[in-house]
């Protein structure tokens, strides 16, 4: 029984994350677009809710191209490999006080340690590509976001330190314990998470690696078809996730007050934080390569330690 | 003014070859024949056919008079314009006419390359930022074997341009760093610019 | 068979035919593929082992940072074509494949031999337990962690670093 | 027509309807391919010349080619369609031509300008290629110099016409 | 410092504006009396002086006239054909025309095609035309929704 | 010995977002680091030069819109200026302040063009549609006034082809308003941006010997501290009468050169005003100007120079007395400009390389002709 | 629950085929890859005993910790050996590096 | 805590798990039937801005993309000792406090190496 309901709540969570993702990607064009003064799609369905409906069946009629240079197998296996942990990380979401699948111990550094994994796929793209633009992007990508990666894992240590537990439920009852968000006492931890989150999904203004006016697509300009979805797929699939842990770290999950159930809560933080990722992109020019990887090893992971450090103290000293 | 950084850079130049070049006066042209027709008509002068036909014989002896060989140096609209051939166009003389204190001409505006039917013309568009002054230089080459100086050492301006020049024209630029063609592929056969070429575009393969 | 028993099977022979492929595979990229397929089958026998916390280091450090490393380390010296001749001394090859072969069946014997060991319940060791063990009983052992990672860290540079005049 | 906000979209095109009504599997398959196809054509970023500027505009906030799901691909892997906005020379003609090698199938091509179909004001120049579909077949014709963004509109609006009349099984004569 | 912040401020008040799109298809966009479209051609006007033609940079006028049945010493024109694959739109031909018989409408959609020879133009499409645009009005107001303007 | 990091030959280009057409970079590359750089065009060499040859005086005008398609009234003036300056013409004063407005009115065009573009490069989206908004305003108004938005073919020898249509100046003072202040905010968005000056401040620099030497003029040489604009040192048509600053800067790098552009829109705003203002009634073209298959040069050759938004801009033209111009040559800013690539790319990385590409403003119809 | 042999005769595999690739193999980073396999069969029976051994406890997991970071040492200073010696000899094939032979 | 619970748990991981693999997999299967697929030569060649590319691009590459690595792996295995310093520090109190403290600051020795050396500028 336990595996049939089991089974029955991951397709669910699968289905409702590629309407998510299929949804983020509309939204992020609408609001991209209604920055721009302009309105986005809007000729297909409603609002052009169907656009992105379109987008993803023609990319699966389309044909896929496997260039005769590239490495084949692993060419085949990147896709995949930057998918499927992006998506595995869903298990930990609690997106509820009682919509949760796997209620691990070791919650969050399960969730950082299996989403640390899609830049494996990202490099296996470009470098199987064999094309340079890819291969650019893949090493510049994965420099980059090994190096933001540091900052993220570092961030979220302020938090644990203040709970004691690397569980997700239990963080999101600390904070309903001491009815404060760690968006406050963990303020400092917020920022870096916030944009070491940012440069980890590769977004704007850390796109590097998919830099457009440079690396033409960056790590998947050979890729079509598909696979391309594939890749597309994984990284809004991620970008969610990472919304979604961070409401749980820092908004306080599905708390909210009572006249909407948790789980609206849950998804509503999770648009604002869509929205200001949308926003950036809208706003800010691509950051400089040199200066990225610098503010990363000079200044977050520094201040991160620093915060680390404040909060054990505080920690240690008011017993907590 | 014009006229002074003409006579000025006349003498620069002239002093700097050692021998009248572009100061020396062109030989008067050879006599025309006397016409006798427009005498003769003078007699019926009120006829208007024959004012016509004065007035006609005077637009062709002021374009006969416009073929004369011009000075080698003169004002063309204003602005000084000398000529040499090419045998006495050289790096040095580029150099001086950059350097010196007094002409300065340190912005290449221009080159044109000018295919006539019996010569080659490169012209040279010099302007200095300093003294505000400009300059047409132009460089006659034989039309056989069209080959003139390169002037890329001096300007680095020069060198596009003047692989431009070569690519559609023709002229050879020897001193040149990395003259090949640079508009057309590599392989293209002749040089569009010349007045004998033929655009056969059924033959290029792109009709 | 319990459905432990199988997901260990499946486990052990991800990584036997990862470590396997690693040894035969002809290109270098193939190899760490297969490679990380073996670190990540090692980290799911951990958690089938209930030691969560080190399953997800595993993934963590292996999966995800060696890997990486050794992608890295891949790139930065020759990698295309490598068509190593036969190795010079084929009678090499051929005993350390007796020597390494009877060294695995004396193992396997060995192994067998306990068979009558007493079947246990699980022991589940929390991420909790770990530190205080750390910072309690091996602290010195972690201090000189930091000094070795340290060390390495600067000797791996210093290293590295030299072209870089 | 008159309706703001609330547009008649294509997809209740009664032509589809009843076509979607009583075609079998087959069909029905080619029309939802022809659907996804119509309303997610992507261009390759590619710009030859003075028409390329014109489509830059079509895809600003005034004309905002993204209300028809067209958005630029600078990767030819992810186009769907080419729009050839420009002069064609003879020295640029085999890169195009490559580039619509890259292309994966479906792939469609838009000759935009007069410069693209027949070589326009350089048709008797000795560089310019006349007529872009000597060296790839050619889907669409947008006459203009350059074609303004409203008339390449009306050009993807064409080709999509056309991939939804090939999805019925007609014929649509090309050259 | 933090200067970047206020760009945020920019593109979030843009994002409360309306926006400008024009919604192409279905709302027409209004091209000013001058815009130079797609000609229109008045046989009658034409005197077949062959200005056009010849002023054409890219050639793609052809025309040929016949003898005038009432009056043989004039002639009047007989065939009028705008190659629209190769017109550059540069008014020209309008520029020299005596009679103004080839003027410019503001028509600028719907004339994309499968084919290019659909591109040719001739005589009775010509003068069909019935757009509106920088010209002397000689004929019958054109059908309401034809005009170039926004509804 | 050091570590054999193989370079990699790179091609950037011809269809690469960030050359804006068909410009080929063929960059080796160390890691991301350039270590040669040899730009290779003509993929959009169309002959302009030659057809010239073929084509009457007047014919040519709509060529001239298609060199530089981004600022195609300075293209028309500058042709239209050498052509009479081989008749000797008088131009009518009311010609004169049209050309201007035109002209200053494309310029901002192209500025703007190069703005979000240039930003587009640098990884903002949202620039590119404003400076279209902004660029599309300003079609508007040259639309009316030509009856095209881009090829524009309006400057005739002798004059422009068409007056001014009713309300037309006023439109322009009232257009003028809005950009001066949607210029403004694009200040606010982008030239603060502290992300964005750390990829512009310091990249690129060019010196005010490499600017001479290599012939570059336009605002890149006002950025490096060279304070040469043709509307100034020789002011043709009628910009003696104007009141406008030469915007420049000492610095050189990328940054410099975005400011000097920002700048100089606002200056050709400020000449824009006045020539609204002074502009008189009369006639718009020489009276002989108009009969377009008449004109025939006496023999001579002149060159003419004219500041157009990417640099000095110069038509050497060359008659021989008959209807058709037996030589013209284009003197094409930006295909000067280019040049410098080979020497300013070298030990830059591949961000930066787009960076000071885009920084120069090139049009490719312009650099191939 | 699975008997804990079936863990040790994994570890002893695992063990036995980095030894022979270490033994055989002449890529530099496959050797090193083979080390870490045998490091990681020393782990697993490391917390097969610390799970289900005779002994249960902490401490096996707690070295199991020191045994991937000495590892994950060990892989870095490795490989910015082999980029030196690649730097130096353009070859990452271990018999031409005598030095490296035991 | 129950092993079963903790099994069920990992189940759960495992099953998202093969839901993540298996929506790749079964979804280009499926495509295969309805996607053309007409690949010839020219197609199947690389990608560079429409030029036949010009040696490899799987070159040897700059080392200072190794150094971030090697950076990257040792503070990873640093932040492995800290999650359970975190976890426990309740109870752990000032000596574990310090102990972590002391680790902290080591590692953050070999970062200001790092620093020093400037190997972690790019260019
Ligand atoms: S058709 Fe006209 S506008 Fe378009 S590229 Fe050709 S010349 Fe330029
Ligand atoms: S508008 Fe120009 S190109 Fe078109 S027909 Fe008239 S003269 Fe010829
Ligand atoms: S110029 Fe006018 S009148 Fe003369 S042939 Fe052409 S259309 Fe007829």
């Amino acid at each position: 029984m336990d595996l049939l309901y089991m089974t029955i709540y991951s397709v669910i969570i699968l289905k409702l994350m590629l309407a998510g993702v299929t949804f983020s990607i509309l939204f992020e064009r609408k609001v991209i677009g209604y920055m721009q003064m302009r309105p986005g799609p809007n000729r297909h369905g409603p609002w052009g809710i169907l656009q992105t409906v379109a987008d993803v069946m023609k990319l699966l009629m389309k044909e896929d191209v496997i260039p005769r240079q590239a490495d084949r197998a692993i060419f085949v296996l990147a896709p995949v490999i930057a998918f499927a942990p992006a998506f595995t990380v869903y298990a930990v979401i609690s997106w509820s006080d009682t919509i949760y699948a796997a209620d691990l111990n070791i919650g969050v550094l399960y969730f950082l340690g299996v989403s640390s994994m899609t830049m494996l796929g990202v490099l296996m793209g470009g470098w199987s590509s064999n094309n340079k633009y890819s291969l650019l992007g893949a090493i510049r990508g994965v420099a980059q976001m090994i190096s933001y990666e540091l900052p993220l894992v570092l961030s979220i240590l302020g938090i644990v330190i203040l709970v004691g537990s690397l569980n997700l439920r239990d963080i999101v009852y600390f904070q309903q314990d001491i009815g404060m968000w760690f968006i406050i006492p963990q303020f400092l931890a917020f920022v870096i998470y916030m944009i070491s989150a940012i440069a980890e999904l590769n977004r704007s203004p850390f796109d590097l690696p998919e830099a457009e006016s440079e690396l033409v697509s960056g790590y998947h300009t050979e890729y079509s078809g598909f696979r391309y979805a594939f890749f597309m797929l994984a990284e809004y699939t991620y970008a969610i996730a990472i919304a979604a842990f961070a409401t749980t770290l820092f908004l306080g999950g599905w708390l909210g007050p009572a006249f909407l159930p948790g789980v609206v809560w849950f998804l509503l933080k999770m648009c604002i934080f869509m929205f200001i990722w949308f926003w950036l992109r809208a706003t800010l020019p691509r950051a400089r390569v040199s200066h990225l990887m610098q503010f990363s090893w000079k200044v977050l992971i520094p201040l991160a330690l620093l915060n680390i450090v404040v909060t054990a103290i505080i920690k240690v000293w008011m017993g907590w | 003014m014009s006229q002074e950084v003409l006579d000025l850079i006349v003498k620069k130049v002239d002093g700097f070859l050692g021998e009248e070049v572009v100061g020396k006066k062109p030989e008067p042209p050879p006599e025309p024949e006397p016409e006798e027709e427009p005498k003769a008509e003078e007699a019926e002068a009120d006829d208007p056919k024959a004012k016509a036909r004065a007035a006609r014989a005077k637009k062709a002896a002021a374009a006969k008079k416009a073929e004369e060989p011009k000075p080698p140096a003169r004002l063309n609209f204003g602005k000084p314009l000398i000529e040499l051939p090419s045998e006495k166009w050289s790096v040095e003389l580029a150099e001086l006419l950059r350097d010196d204190p007094e002409l300065q001409f340190d912005f290449l505006s221009c080159i044109t390359g000018v295919d006539y039917e019996e010569h080659m013309e490169v012209v040279y568009n010099f302007y200095s930022t300093v003294k505000k002054h400009y300059l047409y230089l132009k460089v006659i080459t034989p039309r056989e074997k069209p080959s003139v100086v390169s002037v890329d050492s001096v300007w680095k301006a020069a060198d596009y341009m003047e692989r431009e020049i070569y690519d559609l024209l023709g002229v050879d630029f020897p001193g040149h760093w990395n003259l090949k063609r640079i508009l057309l592929d590599d392989g293209w056969e002749g040089h569009p610019l010349r007045k004998d070429y033929i655009t056969d575009k059924k033959a290029l393969g792109l009709d | 068979m319990s459905t432990q028993l199988i997901f260990f099977l499946v486990l052990a022979i991800i990584a036997i035919a990862g470590a396997v492929l690693v040894l035969k595979l002809n290109k270098i990229s193939h190899r760490i593929v297969s490679m990380f397929f073996t670190f990540f089958a090692t980290a799911g026998i951990y958690f089938l082992l209930g030691a969560e916390f080190i399953g997800i280091i595993q993934i963590i450090v292996y999966a995800g940072a060696v890997t990486i490393l050794f992608v890295f380390g891949m790139m930065m010296t020759e990698h295309r074509n490598i068509t190593f001749g036969y190795h010079p001394r084929k009678i090499h090859r051929v005993l350390s494949f007796i020597g390494v072969g009877t060294l695995l069946g004396l193992m396997l014997y060995g192994i067998s031999t306990l068979d009558n060991l007493p079947l246990k319940e699980q022991y589940v060791g929390t991420a909790e337990d770990i530190g205080i063990s750390l910072y309690g009983h091996y602290f010195i052992a972690v201090i000189g962690m930091g000094f070795l990672l340290t060390a390495a860290l600067i000797g791996a540079i210093v290293i590295a670093r030299k072209e870089a005049k | 027509m008159e309706l703001k906000g609330f547009r008649e979209t294509e997809q209740y095109d009664p032509r589809i309807l009843e076509d979607i009504q009583k075609s079998v599997f087959f069909t029905k398959l080619e029309q939802l391919k022809a659907w996804s196809r119509t309303r997610s054509l992507w261009p390759l970023t590619f710009g030859l010349a003075c028409c390329a500027i014109e489509m830059m505009s079509t895809g600003a906030a005034r004309y905002d080619f993204d209300r028809f799901g067209v958005i630029f691909r600078a990767s030819p892997r992810h186009a769907d369609v080419m729009i050839v906005a420009g002069t064609v020379t003879a020295k640029m003609a085999p890169v195009l031509r490559t580039l619509y090698d890259q292309m994966p199938e479906p792939k469609y091509v838009i000759s935009m300008g007069s410069c693209a179909t027949c070589g326009g004001p350089y048709k008797e120049s000795y560089s310019v290629l006349n007529g872009v579909d000597r060296i790839v077949p050619v889907d669409v014709y947008v006459p203009g110099c350059p074609p303004t963004p409203p008339a390449l509109i009306d050009g993807v609006d064409l080709l999509r016409e056309k991939i939804r009349r090939e999805a019925k099984g007609e014929k649509v004569t090309q050259g | 410092m933090f200067r970047l912040l206020k760009g945020f401020g920019v593109t979030f008040n843009y994002f409360r504006k309306k926006n400008i799109t024009i919604q192409y298809p279905d709302e027409k966009v209004v091209m000013p009396a001058r815009f130079r479209g797609i000609h229109r051609f008045f046989p009658d006007k034409c005197i077949v002086c062959d200005l056009c033609v010849k002023v054409c940079p890219t050639d793609v006028i052809t025309l040929t006239g016949k003898k005038s049945e009432e009056n043989p010493k004039k002639k009047v024109i007989d065939t009028y054909n705008i190659d629209f694959q190769g017109c550059i739109l540069c008014d020209f031909c309008t520029e020299v025309c005596p009679t103004d018989a080839i003027v410019m409408t503001a028509r600028y959609n719907n004339l994309s095609s499968f084919n290019r020879a659909e591109q040719f133009k001739d005589i009775h499409w010509l003068s069909d035309n019935h757009v509106y645009g920088h010209y002397e009005e000689s004929d019958p107001v054109p059908e309401m929704g034809e005009r170039g303007e926004r509804k | 010995m050091s570590i054999k990091t193989e370079t990699m030959t790179l091609n950037m280009g011809p269809q690469h977002p960030s050359t804006h057409g068909v410009f080929r970079l063929l960059v080796e590359v160390d890691g991301e680091t350039i270590t040669k750089a040899e730009p290779i065009m003509g993929y959009l060499h169309r002959g302009s030069e030659k057809l010239a040859e073929n084509f009457i005086y007047t014919q040519f005008i709509p060529y001239t819109d298609r060199l530089d398609y981004m600022n195609a009234m300075t293209n028309n003036y500058v042709y239209c200026a050498a052509v009479e300056k081989l008749l000797d013409w008088e131009i009518p004063e009311r010609a004169e302040y049209l050309r201007v407005i035109t002209m200053e009115l494309n310029r901002i065009a192209s500025h703007l063009v190069w703005w979000g573009t240039y930003l587009l490069d640098i990884g903002a989206l949202s620039p590119f549609l404003y400076a279209f908004r902004d660029r599309d305003h300003i079609l508007d108004l040259l639309n009316e006034i030509s009856g095209a938005r881009m090829t524009f073919n309006y400057h005739r020898i002798g004059g422009v082809k068409w007056d001014a249509p009713e309300g037309w100046v006023d439109k322009v003072k009232e257009k003028v308003k809005v950009l001066r202040e949607n210029i403004n905010e694009y200040d606010t968005l982008v030239t603060g941006n502290e992300i964005f000056q750390a990829r512009t401040i310091g990249v690129g620099k060019l010196t005010k010997e490499q600017i001479l030497n290599w012939g570059i003029s336009g605002p890149l040489a006002r950025a490096s501290g060279l304070k040469i604009d043709i509307r100034k040192e020789e002011p043709y048509s009628i910009y003696d009468r104007f009141d406008f600053d030469i915007p420049t800067q000492e610095e050189g790098d990328v940054y410099a050169r975005y400011k000097v552009r920002i700048a100089e829109m606002y200056e050709s705003l400020k000449i824009i005003e006045q020539a609204c203002e002074q502009i008189p009634e009369g006639d718009i073209i020489h009276k002989k100007g108009a009969r377009i298959m008449m004109i025939k040069p006496p023999a001579g050759e002149a060159y003419t120079r004219a500041e157009a938004s990417k640099g000095e801009i110069g038509v050497y033209a060359i008659s021989n007395g008959k209807n058709k111009p037996y030589r013209v040559k284009l003197r094409r800013p930006s295909f000067v400009n280019v040049a410098i690539l080979q020497d300013i790319l070298i030990g830059q990385s591949i961000q930066d390389l787009v960076a000071i590409f885009g920084s120069l403003d090139i049009v490719l119809g312009e650099v191939d002709a | 629950m699975v008997h804990i042999t079936f863990f040790l005769a994994l570890a002893a595999i695992l063990f036995c085929i980095g030894l022979y690739g270490v033994l055989t193999r002449r890529h530099l980073v496959i050797v090193l890859v083979c080390v870490e396999l045998m490091l990681m069969a020393v782990s697993i029976n490391l917390i097969a005993f610390s799970a289900i051994g005779p002994s249960a406890g902490i401490e096996g997991q707690v070295f199991t910790l020191f045994i991937i970071s000495v590892a994950a040492a060990e892989v870095a200073v490795g490989l910015a050996i082999l980029i030196a010696l690649y730097r130096n000899r353009e070859s990452i094939d271990v018999i031409k590096h005598d030095l490296l032979r035991w | 805590m129950g092993l079963g619970v903790y099994f069920d748990n990992y189940i759960y991981v495992l099953l998202f798990m093969t839901l993540g693999v298996a929506l790749p997999v079964a979804a280009l299967t499926f495509g295969r039937l309805v996607r053309p697929n007409n690949p010839y030569a020219e197609k199947l060649t690389t990608y560079e801005s429409g030029i036949a590319p010009t040696g490899d691009a799987q070159v040897r590459y700059h080392v200072a993309y190794y150094i971030v690595a090697l950076e990257f792996v040792i503070f990873d295995v640093e932040t492995v000792f800290l999650y359970p310093w975190a976890v426990a520090l309740g109870q752990l109190g000032w000596v574990g406090l310090n102990i972590g403290l002391i680790f902290i600051a080591i590692l953050g020795l070999g970062l200001a190496y790092s620093f020093k050396k400037k190997v972690l500028e790019w260019n």
